[in-house]
């Protein structure tokens, strides 16, 4: 009779240190991880399929479905592959109104993941008032779209319909609660000695490794590249926007503590994106020009899109986030295929650093590496 | 009726030897004559007080025992300390040659007659009276250990032991003809003793000697070998019984012979000699040393050694306290060891005799399989964890009462500590060995394993009740020394510092088990399967219900991974100064460091050797 | 005490502490940390997250069902002790909601465990789910939320749905219809 | 001859004595949610929702066992805790042996834990045994510096009885007052939070890690029980606190006021623990887990040291 | 390099956007070239279904941070079990996406031992993303045909 050594531990579907409905099945010998195998599928809702039965303005309410914590990405990318089919320029003034909505998108998703980040090393208040304050960002949501998280807001062509006239003071008023917060954050987590030991030089994803693996966001940031795709490829109106892409040694604030690309640079590249998200949102609100926001267009159901292959990505909290759209010219995409961030860096980066980790600091590494399972199996 | 005993003994080993090709029958014969040292035992309790009941007068053992051998006398006599240690002997012995019989399968009759011989030998020494008959028996019980050593096959094992025992033997022999210069008799009743740095010589040297078997720590390096590689009812025997008599050989020389008054001539710090205060520091390194490289292992057998070495630690606190309270602890602390590590070893043995495994991480799942073996197990563990439900409380309780008298202050600490790492490796083995996932299918053990098995637990229950008896053992041995044994009534032991009531502890415990009981039997409930278990939501058939759950292989690595480094460096920083003092001698001295066992010894031989010679210069 | 009072009181008892199961397994689960935190605060009620399904009471279906969760989500309630109440999440757990036509996901909850609220929307707010714990507050004090005592009764039926529903295979589904009419 | 009408009244106060314990454990349960919740800027489950939930358990319908072994976990954790509770000085007053050794509490100590370890590694859950390995190896940690504390007292007040120890704390001569037993209490508080199992050390329990550990194949009346243990734990744990530091919560002597000073004494110990234990609920609140292994260090370097020094102060202390 | 200079048979479909229709078997030197010269992102491999001309389109899709160059390196296999040559080794998370087009299209690629489960679990059909394979239907005679539990 062999006897094995390593023995099994699953994290998730049903565990608190799986993000989402996701499983990783880790091979353990003592306290060391010695492989691991990230199981995905549990959320497939065959969505590319979906897609190819539905006609171009039906999927804008699918593709938000594609990532649950920061949905207007996807309507975003979608809609930019379809306005580069058909070849259009949307208005000056939605650009400004897509800026905002993304940046918003982007703070609450930050919020949840440093929240996230912060629990699974055990600091429940910091995730409590992560999510708390998310809550405000959701219902300025509301306010302007009128729906808390699945907006279908953006779409092709410019964005439904104009901002509330109130909108300016809501999202101030939202702005300015949430950085009187941040020194708050900063003080439980990012200056909290404990923290910063167990975060430190721990989940290192190598950073010579980081670009040939497929790492994009913050989490390549955090390995000391300068790469964000609101700067190299601008959309909307980011190339209108003074602002800054926080990297790895250019911590700012933060303390640099470690070698980079670790647990608690990944924080700190997030809690500094929340700042600059706040300042892009203050920018755009000043200089937001009137006029129309959307393409006056005639037939919305009746579209057909030139053939041709269209690939557009954003920057989404997470990292790059990739729709490749494919058309014959009908009035159905032949084919949608999305490349979701997490794809690489829940399966394929997580099993390569996973061997040799803690147990206690697997889970902190992949919710760090914010894995969130519908896009990979969308 | 001595002689007699001897030649039945003799007579038992030549029969035993020559039944090798039936196992059960030499066993039984040797069951019989093992038998015979508790006759004797009963015999002779009028030495500790203890009145015979009438049925019992037939054994009439004579209490001394003479016999000329030319150069000297041989005397043999019963005392109280010699009653004390042969009552844990003489109980221990019968019942592992019970376990051996159904243990060994073939090829057995050497082991009895080695076993025997064992017994024999250390007869001898408990009764011995002068240092000629106690050097004689000495070798006896040494040579016939290397027979049993032998059998077990590994050549470290045997290589080690042998040099240790040469190294113990040779270190006593010196102390003896230290003595026997300074005094100009063997007979120990007849010694006078001065406070001369001679007779401080032939005591460390005897000391030293007797630590040796005792497996204290810079000389314990024999122990984890022979035990982890001989088989388990002599190892059961070896650590639980034998390893006694090099703390019986401490305690002889240093308060009988030598005497508490003449050992606080030399010094002493806070009321406690020098020399008992040394051997209290040197047991607390040795307990929390033994403890902590218990932890690490793997090998249930050499856990076990390692534990027996941390626990073997607390008796020499004991016997360096030397106070009333002290010697106590360290006799009480004996008295359990003994059974519950003999238990532990002859549990590990019946596991090896189902499943053929020594290692814990291959191990598992056998409490349900084999639940007498396991609840045997328990309460031995919560005997060596000190549980207050087993008498394993008692004799820690007052050991650290002991301490705390003398002001202890940085030994206690180290005391509790490492009572606190038993904790650690005993949950190891339970986890390990019984507990998680069920690996093998075996029944339990066989009824002869059982039964010798469950007799050695129930000491630790007697004395769990009745404290107060142990105390009454005590009594005659501390009036020996000059000291009055510690107040008690059967429920309760008193101390200056406080109080030990079984009786609130045990009425306490059933009260509120029973109180849990009412309140935990109130709703029925259904026994689910193994696998029917939280995996995370995973439902086991998509793994072909082949999930392993058993986290026993590396179980305690983040305690390994802080401790092994110091004990790492600590060896490796010791032999570079040797190497480095080597330099001096020339390029050939690099061969010093050879890693053979026997070097080593040798090494402290050497450095025995110099200091003595320092001391007789002086 | 008698019987009847007894169950009374353990009716009280586990209304006013649902223990909810830690498992996301659609994209409602988004909604649950708002309903978990300061906003909602569902701990009012004396309901929180429970790591592992022994020691929770009541399952929140957070969303459409992938077959493969199905499966999980089937081994968690089996694991789940009675009494315990199962709450359907979104419209997907109703009827497929916007999945209708996917080949992965169920389409009706009740098919294949018990439910005993269902909330609709998509996705429902928390004013909804809060909602939905009173409800199912109401049901438990009345003794209605008996989705569990019907897994007891109907657990035949149950499990061949879900075996149907795990093989994928249309034959199977035809065979018990045609069984069904005999 | 043994007095029957006393020992029955004895064991009728022992049993009452016993459910107030851990009555007052439930209630402390719902206090730190509600305390933890205020943090969180929540409002917070009612007061007693421990009560509620601790019935819930026991009124599960369906219970599920992995076997005897499995089962001996609840009864040994409950009985080992109320039994611990027993011999404690609770404001002044012990019902067993009226000497309260505290070697004897930091054994019995043991019984609910090794019992509990029991139980969990008989679900045979890799979990439950991760996070008993965690668990033990925390209670390595935090033992040292603490029993360099208590050794300390121990030498100081010349007893190794906890009872003693409150006397001689009472008119308010609290160790506290004392310097080196104001550091004392500061290593001990951290050994606390160790024992008390919360943050920056409730590393066995981790639920992102091990999936709430040891108690991971726990259910029903099974859990209800290790809840009351874990809640009576806090009580024993916080009294065995306040007893070394606080004097015990003995401000009014029985000698003078009689029952007065039972019920005053009872109210102040009550606060103390409160007190004691808020403290411990705040540390939590912000402060992210350690690994193990950085546990141990903490414990071992900087409290110990701490820990030493004390030591050494009650060495020169004695000596002169 | 830039893509376009490497490549000159490359089309440039708009700014940024690089388009190289090629076989399959000069794939794996193409994306080794590319990866050499700056495009060292990996972005995606998707799979697009022509079922009328009876071919797959493997595109495999490369960013460079440098030049801001995204290029799609197109092939077409035929849908009937023709199989492809793996080129994990140039990227290790090509491995995954194999993995999904392997269970979603049911291209073998060779070399890659990883082609196990990887979504779907159990699943008795033709691989689901084809285009004939109708998602409604299947919906239709399966899920909505599970019956109803009947209560008494």
């Amino acid at each position: 009779m062999t006897i094995q050594k390593e023995f099994e531990l699953f994290i998730g579907p049903n565990h608190p240190g799986a993000t989402g409905n996701m499983s990783y099945h880790i091979w353990v010998e003592g306290d060391k991880v010695k492989k691991a195998e990230t199981r995905v599928g549990y959320l497939h809702r065959g969505f590319e399929k979906l897609m190819e039965k539905r006609i171009w303005m039906q999927n804008v309410p699918l593709v938000c479905r594609i990532c649950v914590p920061e949905p207007d990405v996807n309507e975003a990318a979608y809609s930019m592959a379809v306005e580069d089919l058909m070849g259009w320029e949307i208005p000056e003034r939605a650009k400004y109104i897509r800026t905002i909505i993304l940046e918003m998108a982007r703070i609450g998703a930050h919020l949840l993941t440093v929240g996230g980040i912060a629990a699974s090393l055990g600091i429940y208040t910091a995730a409590q008032w992560g999510v708390g304050d998310r809550d405000y960002l959701l219902d300025v949501f509301e306010e302007i779209t009128g729906a808390r998280v699945y907006h279908i807001y953006i779409w092709p062509g410019g964005v439904r319909w104009d901002l509330p006239k109130n909108a300016k003071e809501l999202i101030t008023k939202v702005l300015d609660y949430l950085e009187s917060r941040l020194p708050l954050y900063d003080d439980l987590i990012m200056n909290n000695k404990v923290f910063v030991r167990r975060a430190a030089d721990v989940g290192v994803v190598p950073k010579d490794k980081a670009v040939e693996w497929g790492v994009t966001g913050p989490n390549l940031r955090a390995a000391g590249y300068e790469y964000d795709i609101r700067k190299l490829e601008p959309y909307a109106a980011y190339d209108k926007i003074d602002f800054e892409v926080p990297y790895y040694p250019k911590l700012g604030e933060y303390e640099v503590l470690s070698e980079g690309s670790d647990i608690y640079t990944r924080t700190a590249i997030r809690m500094l994106e929340i700042q600059q998200s706040i300042k892009i949102i203050r920018q755009a609100l000043k200089d937001m020009p009137e006029g129309d926001v959307i393409l006056k267009h005639p037939q919305w159901f009746a579209w057909k899109v030139p053939a041709g292959y269209a690939y557009t990505h954003v920057e989404s909290s997470k990292g790059e986030f990739g729709y490749f759209v494919v058309s014959d010219g009908g009035k159905k995409p032949v084919r949608v295929h999305v490349r979701g961030p997490s794809y690489t860096h829940g399966i394929n980066v997580l099993e390569t650093i996973a061997p040799g980790l803690n147990i206690a600091d697997f889970a902190p590494t992949a919710i760090s590496l914010d894995v969130c399972p519908p896009d990979i199996e969308r | 009726m001595i002689t007699l005993t001897i030649a039945i003994f003799l007579l038992g080993i030549i029969i035993v030897g020559l039944l090798n090709r039936y196992p059960k029958a030499a066993g039984v014969i040797a069951f019989f004559v093992s038998l015979i040292p508790f006759f004797a035992l009963l015999s002779w309790s009028s030495v500790m007080n203890i009145s015979l009941p009438s049925y019992l007068h037939f054994l009439n053992f004579e209490t001394s025992w003479q016999y000329n051998l030319g150069p000297g006398t041989l005397i043999l006599q019963i005392t109280p300390l010699g009653w004390f240690f042969l009552l844990l002997l003489s109980s221990l012995f019968p019942m592992v040659i019970l376990f051996s019989i159904s243990f060994f399968r073939s090829n057995a009759g050497g082991f009895y007659a080695a076993m025997l011989l064992t017994m024999l030998g250390s007869f001898g020494i408990l009764l011995a009276q002068d240092m000629l008959t106690f050097y004689i028996f000495w070798e006896i019980m040494s040579w016939s250990i290397l027979a049993l050593v032998i059998r077990g096959g590994d050549r470290k094992a045997i290589v080690s032991y042998l040099s240790f025992g040469a190294l113990s033997a040779m270190l006593i022999l010196f102390g003896f003809m230290l003595l026997y210069f300074k005094t100009g008799t063997y007979v120990f009743a007849e010694m006078h003793l001065d406070a001369s740095n001679l007779v401080l010589a032939a005591i460390s040297l005897i000391v030293s000697g007797f630590a040796v078997k005792g497996a204290l720590m810079p000389m314990h390096v024999w122990a984890p070998h022979v035990y982890s590689k001989s088989e388990e009812p002599f190892v059961a025997f070896l650590s639980g019984g034998l390893s006694k008599l090099g703390y019986f050989g401490i305690m002889l020389f240093m308060y009988g012979v030598v005497g508490f008054s003449l050992l606080s001539s030399w010094g002493t710090f806070r009321g406690v000699p020098l020399f008992g205060y040394t051997l209290a520091v040197v047991g607390a390194f040795t307990a929390f040393a033994g403890t902590v490289l218990a932890v690490m292992q793997d090998d249930l057998r050499k856990l076990l050694a390692y534990s027996s070495i941390g626990q073997l630690g607390y008796i020499t606190i004991g016997l360096g306290i030397g106070t009333p309270l002290a010697i106590t602890g360290a006799l009480f602390q004996a008295l359990n060891h003994t059974f519950f590590k003999a238990v532990l070893f002859l549990a590990a043995g019946a596991v090896y005799y189902r499943t053929g495994k020594y290692k814990i991480s291959e191990l598992g799942g056998l409490g349900y399989k084999m639940p007498f073996t396991f609840l045997a197990t328990l309460f031995s563990i919560f005997a060596l964890a000190a549980i207050p439900i087993t008498s394993g409380f008692a004799a820690k309780w007052l050991l650290y009462e002991a301490a705390i008298e003398k002001k202890f202050l940085f030994v206690t600490p180290i005391m509790l500590i490492a009572g606190v790492g038993a904790f650690l490796y005993a949950y190891k083995i339970l986890y390990g060995v019984f507990l998680g996932e069920p690996r093998y299918d075996v029944k339990e053990a066989p009824l002869s394993q059982l039964v010798p098995m469950w007799i050695l637990v129930l000491p630790l229950i007697i004395f769990l009740i009745f404290p107060g008896w142990f105390v009454d053992l005590t009594a005659p041995i501390l009036q020996g020394y000059g000291m009055t044994a510690i107040p008690h009534t059967p429920f309760m032991i008193n101390t200056s510092l406080a109080k030990y009531n079984t009786l609130a502890v045990i009425f306490g415990f059933i009260g509120t088990l029973l109180f849990a009981f009412i309140l935990y039997k109130s709703k029925p409930q259904e026994r689910v399967e193994h696998l029917d278990n939280y995996l995370a939501g995973e439902p086991p058939e998509l793994y072909n219900y082949n999930i392993a759950m058993h986290a026993s292989s590396k179980y305690y690595e983040p305690f390994d991974e802080v401790f092994y480094p110091y004990f790492k460096k600590g060896a490796e920083r010791m032999w570079e100064i040797i190497l480095a003092a080597g330099e001096v001698f020339g390029s050939g001295a690099r061969k010093i460091y050879t890693g053979i066992v026997g070097d080593y010894s040798i090494y402290i031989l050497l450095f025995f050797l110099i200091m003595v010679g320092w001391w007789l210069l002086w | 005490m008698n019987h009847e009072n007894w169950s009374k009181l353990a009716r009280i008892m586990s209304k006013r502490s649902l223990w909810m199961i830690h498992f996301c397994t659609g994209c409602g689960a988004m909604e649950m940390p708002p309903v978990m935190t300061s906003r909602y605060d569902m701990e009012r009620f004396g309901m929180h997250a429970m790591a592992t399904p022994r020691q929770a009471d009541v399952f929140l279906v957070t969303g459409y069902l992938a077959v493969k969760t199905l499966k999980r989500v089937v081994q968690v309630y089996e694991q789940m002790r009675d009494p315990k109440y199962v709450i359907g999440f979104g419209s997907c757990t109703i009827n497929g909601g916007m999945y209708w036509d996917s080949y992965n996901t169920i389409k009706d909850l009740s098919k294949y465990i018990p439910v005993d609220v269902y909330i609709a929307g998509c996705m429902p707010r928390p004013e909804a789910i809060m909602d939905s714990f009173l409800k199912l507050f109401d049901m438990i004090d009345k003794g209605e939320a008996i989705g569990w005592q019907k897994y007891h009764k109907y657990y035949d039926q149950y499990k061949r749905n879900q075996r149907m529903a795990f093989s994928y295979r249309l034959d199977e589904v035809k065979d018990i219809k045609e069984d069904d009419k005999e | 001859m043994v007095n029957y009408i006393d020992l029955t009244i004895q064991i009728l106060v022992a049993m009452g004595v016993t459910a107030l314990g851990f009555a007052i454990g439930m209630l402390f349960n719902g206090i730190a949610r509600k305390i933890t919740a205020r943090i969180h800027n929540r409002v917070g489950p009612p007061i007693y929702q421990g009560y509620i939930d601790v019935l819930k358990l026991f009124t599960k319908k369906t219970n599920i066992s992995h076997g005897w072994i499995f089962d001996f976990a609840a009864l040994f954790s409950v009985a080992g805790i109320a039994l611990t509770f027993l011999f404690l000085p609770v404001a002044g007053v012990t019902l067993l042996s009226g000497e309260g050794d505290i070697f004897l509490i930091l054994y019995l100590l043991a019984i609910p834990a090794l019992g509990f370890a029991l139980g969990a590694g008989a679900s045979g859950n890799p979990n439950a045994a991760v996070g008993i390995m965690r668990a033990l190896m925390t209670m390595l940690a935090y033992e040292l510096p603490l029993v360099m504390v208590i050794i300390a007292m121990m030498v100081y007040y010349d007893t190794t009885s906890l009872a003693v120890i409150v006397q001689k704390q009472a008119n308010m001569q609290w160790a506290i007052f004392i310097p080196v037993f104001f550091i004392g209490a500061l290593v001990a508080d951290m050994a606390l939070q160790g024992m008390l199992m919360e943050k920056p050390f409730d590393i066995p329990i981790a639920p992102h890690e091990i999936a709430s550990g040891p108690m991971v194949e726990f259910g029903g009346k099974h859990l209800g029980a290790l809840m009351l243990y874990k809640m009576m734990g806090i009580v024993v744990e916080t009294t065995l606190f306040v007893d070394l530091f606080l004097g015990g919560g003995v401000v009014l002597s029985v000698s003078q006021f009689g029952w007065l000073a039972y019920l005053v004494n009872f109210i102040v110990w009550f606060l103390l623990i409160l007190f004691v234990f808020f403290i411990a609920l705040l540390i939590n609140a912000v402060f992210p887990r350690f690994r193990i292994e950085q546990a141990l260090k903490f414990y071992w370097k900087y409290d110990a040291i701490v820990g030493i020094l004390i030591l050494i102060w009650i060495f020169v202390g004695v000596t002169i | 390099m830039m893509a376009k200079e490497l490549f000159p048979e490359a089309q440039e479909i708009r700014k940024g956007r690089i388009r190289i229709e090629t076989q399959k078997d000069k794939v794996g030197e193409i994306i080794k070239k590319l990866k050499d010269n700056g495009y060292e992102h990996f972005v995606m491999l998707s799979c697009v279904d022509w079922i009328k001309e009876g071919k797959f389109e493997l595109v495999y899709q490369m960013w460079s941070y440098q030049y801001k160059e995204h290029v799609m390196i197109s092939i077409k296999i035929n849908r009937d079990g023709e199989s492809m040559l793996s080129m994990r080794h140039l990227f290790p998370q090509i491995e995954t996406y194999e993995r999904e087009i392997h269970e979603m299209f049911g291209v073998n690629f060779i070399g890659n031992p990883n082609l196990k489960e990887f979504i779907l679990e159990g699943w008795p059909h033709m691989p689901p993303m084809r285009k004939d394979f109708d998602t409604e239907k299947f919906v239709k005679d399966f899920y909505y045909k599970i019956p109803e539990v009947k209560e008494e």
